[in-house]
Parts: structure tokens; C-alpha cells; sequence
């Protein structure tokens, strides 16, 4: 692993008849947190299949570290050790019967030898809290352990950035939680964290970066800045953080706002300088 | 990941869409027959310019779909036609040559199957799977039968994207590198893809049980009223390549 | 590989038609029966209709570099009788030619005799023969030789409609046996291969 | 249609090998608003299947104005006319090609004459803002679209409960908008709603009862009284919906806040009276 930079610049993608991405521009810095933000449909997992070399482009380039990702056997190759994409859905990703035999299928292909293998499927399963369970058969796994399998069989082929699709769709607030303990050991453990998400509250809590797709186009900027801008998320269906809009309403700064927490320091610094001006 | 598949969204998406089944299946499996049954000088060319003609400029199925589309096809009349093109001569050791004869069958051959795709193609851009499947229930076809064809194509799409993604993780994890892991990672996916298909049958089962499913899927048949100069203008055209590609053939056959 | 529509001269596409037909209607009416004694049958048997139409997107590697997609008629025949597979491959081949231009209309009939007949019956006809040796041998015997018996009928049939200038119907099988049925060997045998993982992965959920 | 009162007493349902509702009661009273709470595999979607008579119970049993659900033949028939279950998935539900033929399944099931069908569709149509899209096959509808057909479906046979299992799960924040728009006007056609869902904030603003499941057993109460209680959250692995968390750290009533706009005016009132105070 080890972090990386990822950047797509001027991607063109089309299905016949629909242009999803008309020029879009993103750059992930390496050990950026990055969030994709976007309504259904606005073209969040194309962007993302495009970066994991899933999708060919029409035009524009991915590049890993400034280097662009060429279409061949072994660039496609390469570029798949370096970045790796996880979809929302792990029944449409999950093949094998248990979670130890779906994990080491990737490190197997790599052609390493069974102990390092096994090495890396503990490690995943580590990484992911899964070590328990890595002996059961899938289909009796919850919903969200499936989907940290899925991450997991990505994560055994360490690469240096991890793509996911809306990590956090459908699972319940305790499976929230195992989810981003899950990301923040990951990024400790040099791997680059990039969601594509339309939750716009957990956006501004967990991301540094967001990346918001509109129209083919993709808009990136500071997190609170991005789901701050309120035209920007109208127009890209989404909707402004609960705690920003609390604070808008009340007059508050909003800046340095992330989460519920902070929204109430907020509040009691502001309650307080209230309080003496009404003193003075 | 999209399940779709093109032909099948021009078809959704086609102006002829609400004419009536039995309307489409004049026209176009006339122009089949025409393709397969005329001589090939006028009569072939005339049903596949004629299929050609009613596909882009009267159904107006977009010209780039309709050229992606039938991609696959060409390639097998292709593929078809060199083999009659080449002709093996045994009685003096094996050789190949090419004659005169082998490239006027090899021509034809080609021309009458692409007409009588064009033929084919004009019925199936502009007339989704679920008319198709209603009408033959008219004509007579077990409910059962039609029934399980139905279900099959609504199956079809949400089978597809499932597979189209599980195919795509493989290959994300190396799984299509090589030939013995490509046909290793392909009977995975065989594998899931049968597993996922028994899942969603029997989900589907339980999900459709609170609407009263007894084992049968009756659905409210649709009336489409019948047009009558539609029907009259595609007997015209039929007759017309027919009559000119039989008459035409006896003039100037070659 | 199905054969395209006006490949056939009329009065074999005709004939492949009618023999076809028998099998066909035998298929649907066990259909109709298996539905009447198990009313829940019919979206199991919808599945397995879409199941074989979404193996045409599954595809297999070939040693030449071409690829292709297992027929999958062997797997149907031993799970559902080659009776019924008749009539799924029928729906599945007409699905084919209208949503994939794949295939034709006159041309069904012979399609649906060499895919939808010969191919599971010949499978089928392996996998009770070769039982006794075991599961994953009558699997692979009947995936493999149902689908390249599909592709041997194929060229029969290409053969008896374009019969060779020169050397007539004999050369002419020579000639599409070569192109499509023993490039095919290779894929057959990837498919029985296929058929092998998949019983081990059903073995183990 | 026309509200009823639907309820499930002492249930208990079991899969071999584990209990999933161990004795609960719940009340569903006619036209009320019900949130059904609880964690992934607390049980919830058991509960939903078993008060629509999907699922036989072990002992209790379910009652639609008191009268106890016969599970004969025609009993099931009876109920099922009054009480309709739409699952999560909406592929679960989807059989027919196009959206009014799958509508048509229903009214087609309770042989009734053709316009009266045809009229059923045009309603439950009309109902879920599915008017357009009458004629599209299903496969082209996006998720959120689905999920609205898989109700009207429901819908068609003019029930007096419907019961939605996670009708808003991976929706965009456009897509839940639509879905609340279409309960509002369920209600308004005198059908009662209850949705069984994780997602607390949305439980909190728009349901007036909560039914919370934990380990079998189901704690109903007001809303707010119910996720106001920490400890049973706790237990129920869900969290307090974020609006309560902020005025319980700030320190003013919960009572009567729902969503962020009862909150910026209650936290308005609060600091107009500490002004007053400070005045004073």
C-alpha cells in the first residue's frame, strides 16, 4: 500500500444515447479524504468505474501519481493493483462460498505463494473486523458484513487507493459506525479512502474533500464549502447538511462545522458572546 | 451497471410502439419472407431497402443504434459468407480456390441475410418484448407458457446487471488474467449467476404472494385498435417487392 | 453461434422448422403440466429461462484469443430434462434473435434443433452415461459434448444449405466444421470446465 | 380503502434455531402514523410479514379492528385485501414488463371486471406520481421509481393498512422527498401508513407513533418519547436522531422538536429568554 494521488481530467463517457460525463475533472490527493457526492442516476458510479479502469473513456485520461492509465493488458493490470473499486451492492460482488475463500481470490491471481496469501486474507479480514467470521458461509452474513467482505476482498490486493460506492446505503447506525472504524484502520494503514455517497451528512463529517457530480461535470472543493453552496447542491439534487442549515438558520458561522457536536460549540460560543454583549 | 440492452430500449422507445402486434408482424415478416423466398436481383435488394427505408425513416430508429447493433450479425454473415466464398476442391489432393460461382452464392448469401436481418430488426426495434408476449397469448399460446416467458424477460435484466457486476469484480481482482484463471472466474460466475437466479425466483415468489399469486400472472390485456391504412400500405409494399422481385427475376436474372 | 436470419433457403428452414416443432410442443405441454401440478413453478422456470439468456453474457476465454459464451444446454437438460429445455431454449433463442440480433426468426426452427434438442439431449444422453464414474465427470461430459454436438449440427445444417461449389455438401462440411465446430473443441471443453466449478460452488453453499 | 386498526398480540415467530419475535405486541392505530424501529436483523421486516399474514406466527395472534386474522384460505384472501406488505427490494415485487401491467397483478387477482382494473391502475398510479411512466418497462425505472411501483402495486388493491418495509433506503434526497410526497397523499386517500425503517431522523419527523424491536419483544410509544429514550436506543443499536442530540447538549426541551426547523425555533425561543433574562 502507501498512499497515491488519482486524477481523471476531461473524462468523456457515454452510453448510446446519453452523455454521463461531458468533461469531468477530479483529483484525488494521496491520503485525501474525498467524497463523490451526487443524486441517483448523476453519474457518481460511472465516474468511479471510469478511475478504477472499469469503464473506457471516449476521451480524458486517469492518471495514477501524473502517470496515465494506459488501456493495455498490463497497464489495465497494473492499474488495478493500485486502485480498486467496491459497488454498493456485495451480492453482486461476492462469488464464493465462504468469506476466507472469496477474500483470497484476488491475491491468488496475483500468483503469490499460499502463505502470503493467507497472509493478506488475514490482514483484510483484520482491517475490516471480520477475522471471526472467516470460515462462514456468506449468505448467512448481515447485510452490512457482506459489504466489508466486498471491501475486504479489494483490500487483500493492497492497493494504494480504495474506490467505494456509497459505503454506508442501508445500513443500520451501529453498521455506520463498524463502517467508518472500518475506513479510518484503513487509512491508517497507508490505503487512500475515496466514497461516493448521497449522504450529505455523512459527507461533511467524515470527508475533507468533496466532489460533487453535476450535469457530466464534477465540482471539487473543500467539503464545508461544497455542501455549503447551497445553488451548487440544488442543482445537483442533493440537500444541505442538517447541522449547516441549523446554524445558517441561526446566524452562526458555519464554518469548521462537521458534525452535531461541533454545531454545539458552536451554539455555546455563540450563546455566550450573547450573553456578555447583553451584559456589557 | 446498466442491464440494459439496445435494441430492447429503441423498441420501448419506438413511435410505432402502440400499433398493434399483428400490424408489425405483416410488414416485417412479409419483408423476411420476401428476403429468404425472391430471386436475389431486384426482389432481395428491394425487401432489404425497404426494410432499411421503414426502420430509419418511418419507425425512425436512430441510424448509429440500429449500425452497433448489428455488429454481432455481420460478423457471423461474414464469417459465413468467406466459408462459402472459398471452395474446396478434394478430387486432386485438398486445395482451395475461389470461382465465379462461389462469389455470386457468397454474395447472395450475404445479401439475403442482411435484408432478412433489416426484416427481422424492424419488428424487434419497434415492438417491445411484453406486446409480443401478450399477443401470442391471444393466438393461443398456454398461459403457462407465456407466462414463463415473461418472467424470463423481466428476469433477464435484473440477472444481468448482477452478473455484469459480479464479472467486473473479477476482473478488478485479476480474475480474467491468463486462460486458466479467465475459465476458473467464468464458472464462478456461472455458478452465482445460477445461485443468484434461484434466490430471485424464490423471492420474487414470496414478494408477489401478498397480490394474490396463486402460481398464475394474469395481467390486463390492452386493446390496440387497428389501423387501417397501416395494414393496407404494408400489404401494398409486400406485394409490390414481391411482384417486382419475382417478375424482375424472370427479366434480368443473373 | 446461431445461424442468421436468411441463411436458410426456405424450404429448409421450413423443414428444420417441422422437425423442431414436435419437440417444441411435447416441451410446452410439459410445461403446462409441471405448472399444474406445481403452481409455483412458473417463476422457477422464468428464472432458468433468464439464467441460459444471461450465459450469453458471460464469456469464455479461448486459446485462439476469440472468445465465446457457454451454451449452457448440458447444465439445463440434466436440471430441468431435455424435454422442457426444448421449450426454454426456444423462448431463450427467440429472445436472442429479437433483443440481441442474434440468430434469426426463419431460421428458429434449425436453431432451436441443434440448441435446443441435439445439444441437450446428447448432453443428457452423456451425463446418464457417464454418472457412474461421477458428478463431476457426467457434468463435464455433458456440458462439453452438448455443446459442441449444438456446434457440429450448426455446420451440418450450414453445409446442407450451401453445399460446397466444387466438392458439394461434403466439402462444404468440411468447411464450416472447420471454422465453427473445431475452433469450438477447445471452448467445449472450457465449458464442461465451467460445468465442473459450478456443481463444486453448489456443493458448498 | 377507508383507515382500520391493524395489530399483532403476544407474536411469536421463530426460524429453526432462533427466535426472531419473542412475544410482541404492537398497535397500529387506524390512520396513525407508525415508525417501526430497529437494526438490521432486529426482526422488523419478520414483524411486517407477519401482520401482513405472510408468515404464520407461532402463538398470538394479529387482529384488523379486533378481529382475529383466520389463516384459512378465504381468511388470508380477506387480509390480505385489507393489509398489503411492500419489501425493500423492489426487484422482489416486479414481475411484469411494463409498470401498468404489473399494477394490473393485483385488481386482475380479485376478478374484477376490466375498467374496473384499468380504473385501480389510473388511481394507485396517480397515487405514487407513476402517471407518466405508465407504459415504461420496469427495467428503465431508476431505484426510487421502482421502489413507487412496487407500492402502487400494493396500492391497487385499495387496502386499508399499507406496511412499507425501508421505503426510503438508498434513496438521493430528491428521491425521499417524492416518497414522503406519495404517503402524504396515501393518507389523504384514507390509507394508513406504517414504515419500518433505521433511519431515525426520518422516523422522527415524519411518523407520530414509534415501535421500536428488541431482542423479540416491541416498545411503542409516542415518537418522541421513544427515541428521546437513550437507554432503550441503546439497546435497539440505533442512535438519538440528531436534532434531539443537539437541544439535549444545549440544554432546552426536546419536547415537540421533530425536525431542524422545530429546532432552530426552539433554539430562537431559548435565546430570546436568555436575552430577556440577562436584560433583566
Amino acid at each position: 500500500m502507501g498512499h497515491l494521488s488519482l486524477s481523471g481530467n476531461g473524462l468523456v463517457v457515454g452510453y448510446p444515447g446519453r452523455r454521463v460525463l461531458d468533461g469531468a475533472d477530479i483529483v484525488i490527493p494521496a491520503g485525501g479524504r474525498v467524497a463523490l457526492l451526487g443524486a441517483n442516476g448523476s453519474g457518481k458510479t460511472t465516474l468511479l468505474r471510469a478511475l478504477s479502469g472499469a469503464l473506457p473513456v471516449e476521451s480524458g485520461d486517469v492518471r495514477v501519481d501524473g502517470v496515465p492509465l494506459r488501456r493495455s493488458r498490463s497497464g489495465l493490470r497494473a492499474h488495478r493493483r493500485t486502485v480498486q473499486l467496491v459497488l454498493q451492492d456485495p451480492d453482486d460482488q461476492l462469488f464464493a462460498a465462504d468469506v476466507a475463500r472469496d477474500v483470497s481470490f484476488g491475491p491468488m491471481n496475483l500468483d503469490l505463494p499460499p502463505d502470503e496469501v493467507a497472509a493478506r486474507v488475514g490482514e483484510a479480514l483484520e482491517l475490516l473486523a471480520l477475522s471471526d467470521l472467516a470460515d462462514r458461509p456468506i449468505h448467512e452474513l448481515s447485510f452490512g458484513q457482506r459489504k466489508r467482505v466486498a471491501i475486504a476482498g479489494a483490500v487483500a490486493m493492497r492497493p494504494c487507493l480504495v474506490l467505494l460506492d456509497e459505503p454506508t446505503a442501508g445500513l443500520d447506525p451501529a453498521g455506520v459506525q463498524e463502517m467508518l472504524g472500518a475506513l479510518a484502520r484503513l487509512e491508517a494503514a497507508d490505503t487512500t479512502v475515496v466514497i461516493a455517497t448521497h449522504d450529505v451528512d455523512l459527507a461533511l463529517s467524515w470527508a475533507h474533500i468533496g466532489a460533487v457530480v453535476v450535469d457530466g461535470a464534477v465540482y471539487q472543493g473543500e467539503i464545508a464549502d461544497v455542501l455549503g453552496n447551497r445553488e451548487l447542491i440544488a442543482r445537483a439534487r442533493l440537500r444541505t447538511p442538517t447541522v449547516l442549515d441549523i446554524a445558517a438558520e441561526l446566524g452562526v458561522s458555519t464554518r469548521g462545522i462537521t458534525d452535531a457536536a461541533s454545531l454545539v460549540v458552536r451554539l455555546r460560543e455563540a450563546a455566550s458572546r450573547g450573553a456578555e454583549r447583553a451584559e456589557s | 451497471m446498466s442491464g440494459r440492452l439496445a435494441i430492447d430500449e429503441a423498441a420501448w422507445a419506438s413511435p410505432w410502439r402502440t400499433r398493434p402486434v399483428a400490424e408489425k408482424l405483416l410488414l416485417a415478416l412479409g419483408l423476411v419472407a420476401c428476403a429468404v423466398v425472391l430471386p436475389p436481383w431486384p426482389g432481395v435488394v428491394l425487401a432489404g431497402v425497404c426494410a432499411l427505408v421503414a426502420l430509419l425513416m418511418v419507425a425512425r430508429v436512430p441510424a448509429r443504434l440500429l449500425a452497433r447493433s448489428l455488429r454481432a450479425p455481420l460478423a457471423f454473415i461474414a464469417i459465413g459468407s468467406l466459408t462459402v466464398l472459398v471452395t474446396v476442391q478434394l478430387d486432386d489432393g485438398l486445395s482451395l480456390a475461389i470461382t465465379e460461382q462461389s462469389v455470386y452464392d457468397a454474395v447472395v448469401l450475404a445479401g439475403r441475410a442482411l435484408a432478412g436481418t433489416l426484416g427481422v430488426y424492424l419488428l424487434a426495434a419497434t415492438t417491445p418484448m411484453g406486446d409480443l408476449l401478450a399477443s401470442m397469448r391471444r393466438i393461443g399460446v398456454p398461459a403457462a407458457c407465456v407466462e414463463v416467458a415473461s418472467v424470463t424477460y423481466r428476469m433477464v435484466f435484473t440477472l444481468l446487471v448482477s452478473t455484469r457486476q459480479i464479472r467486473e469484480a473479477q476482473a478488478a481482482r485479476l480474475g480474467y488474467s491468463g486462460y486458466r484463471r479467465s475459465v476458473h472466474s467464468a464458472g464462478g460466475l456461472t455458478a452465482a449467476t445460477l445461485v443468484r437466479s434461484w434466490d430471485r425466483a424464490r423471492r420474487l415468489e414470496e414478494g408477489l404472494a401478498g397480490r394474490g399469486y396463486d402460481g398464475t400472472l394474469p395481467t390486463l390485456p390492452r386493446s390496440q385498435a387497428t389501423s387501417m391504412p397501416f395494414v393496407l400500405l404494408s400489404a401494398f409494399v409486400i406485394v409490390a417487392v414481391a411482384g417486382l422481385g419475382a417478375w424482375g427475376g424472370g427479366q434480368w436474372g443473373i | 453461434m446461431h445461424i442468421a436470419e436468411g441463411y436458410l433457403p426456405v424450404g429448409q428452414a421450413v423443414a428444420w422448422a417441422a422437425a423442431s416443432t414436435p419437440f417444441v410442443v411435447y416441451g410446452a405441454r410439459a410445461v403446462v403440466r409441471i405448472r399444474r401440478e406445481n403452481p409455483e413453478a412458473t417463476i422457477l422456470l422464468g428464472a432458468a429461462g433468464a439464467f441460459t439468456f444471461v450465459l450469453s453474457a458471460i464469456k469464455l476465454p479461448s486459446f485462439t484469443g476469440s472468445s465465446s459464451h457457454p451454451t449452457g444446454t448440458g447444465l439445463g437438460a440434466v436440471l430441468f430434462r431435455p424435454p422442457v429445455m426444448a421449450f426454454m431454449s426456444t423462448i431463450v433463442l427467440l429472445f436472442q434473435a429479437l433483443l440481441l440480433a442474434h440468430g434469426g426468426l426463419s431460421t428458429l426452427g434449425a436453431n432451436v434443433f441443434s440448441m435446443g434438442i441435439v445439444g441437450p439431449w446428447v448432453g443428457y444422453a452423456a451425463y446418464r452415461a457417464v454418472r457412474r464414474f461421477g458428478l463431476s465427470a457426467a457434468i463435464f461430459a455433458a456440458m462439453a459434448l452438448a455443446d459442441l454436438s449444438t456446434y457440429v449440427t450448426t455446420a451440418i445444417q450450414l453445409a446442407l444449405a450451401h453445399p460446397d461449389v466444387t466438392s458439394g455438401v461434403v466439402g462444404a462440411l468440411g468447411k464450416f466444421l472447420g471454422v465453427f465446430a473445431i475452433t469450438q473443441i477447445p471452448l467445449a471443453i472450457a465449458e464442461g470446465i465451467v460445468g465442473v466449478i459450478v456443481i463444486r460452488v453448489l456443493r458448498e453453499v
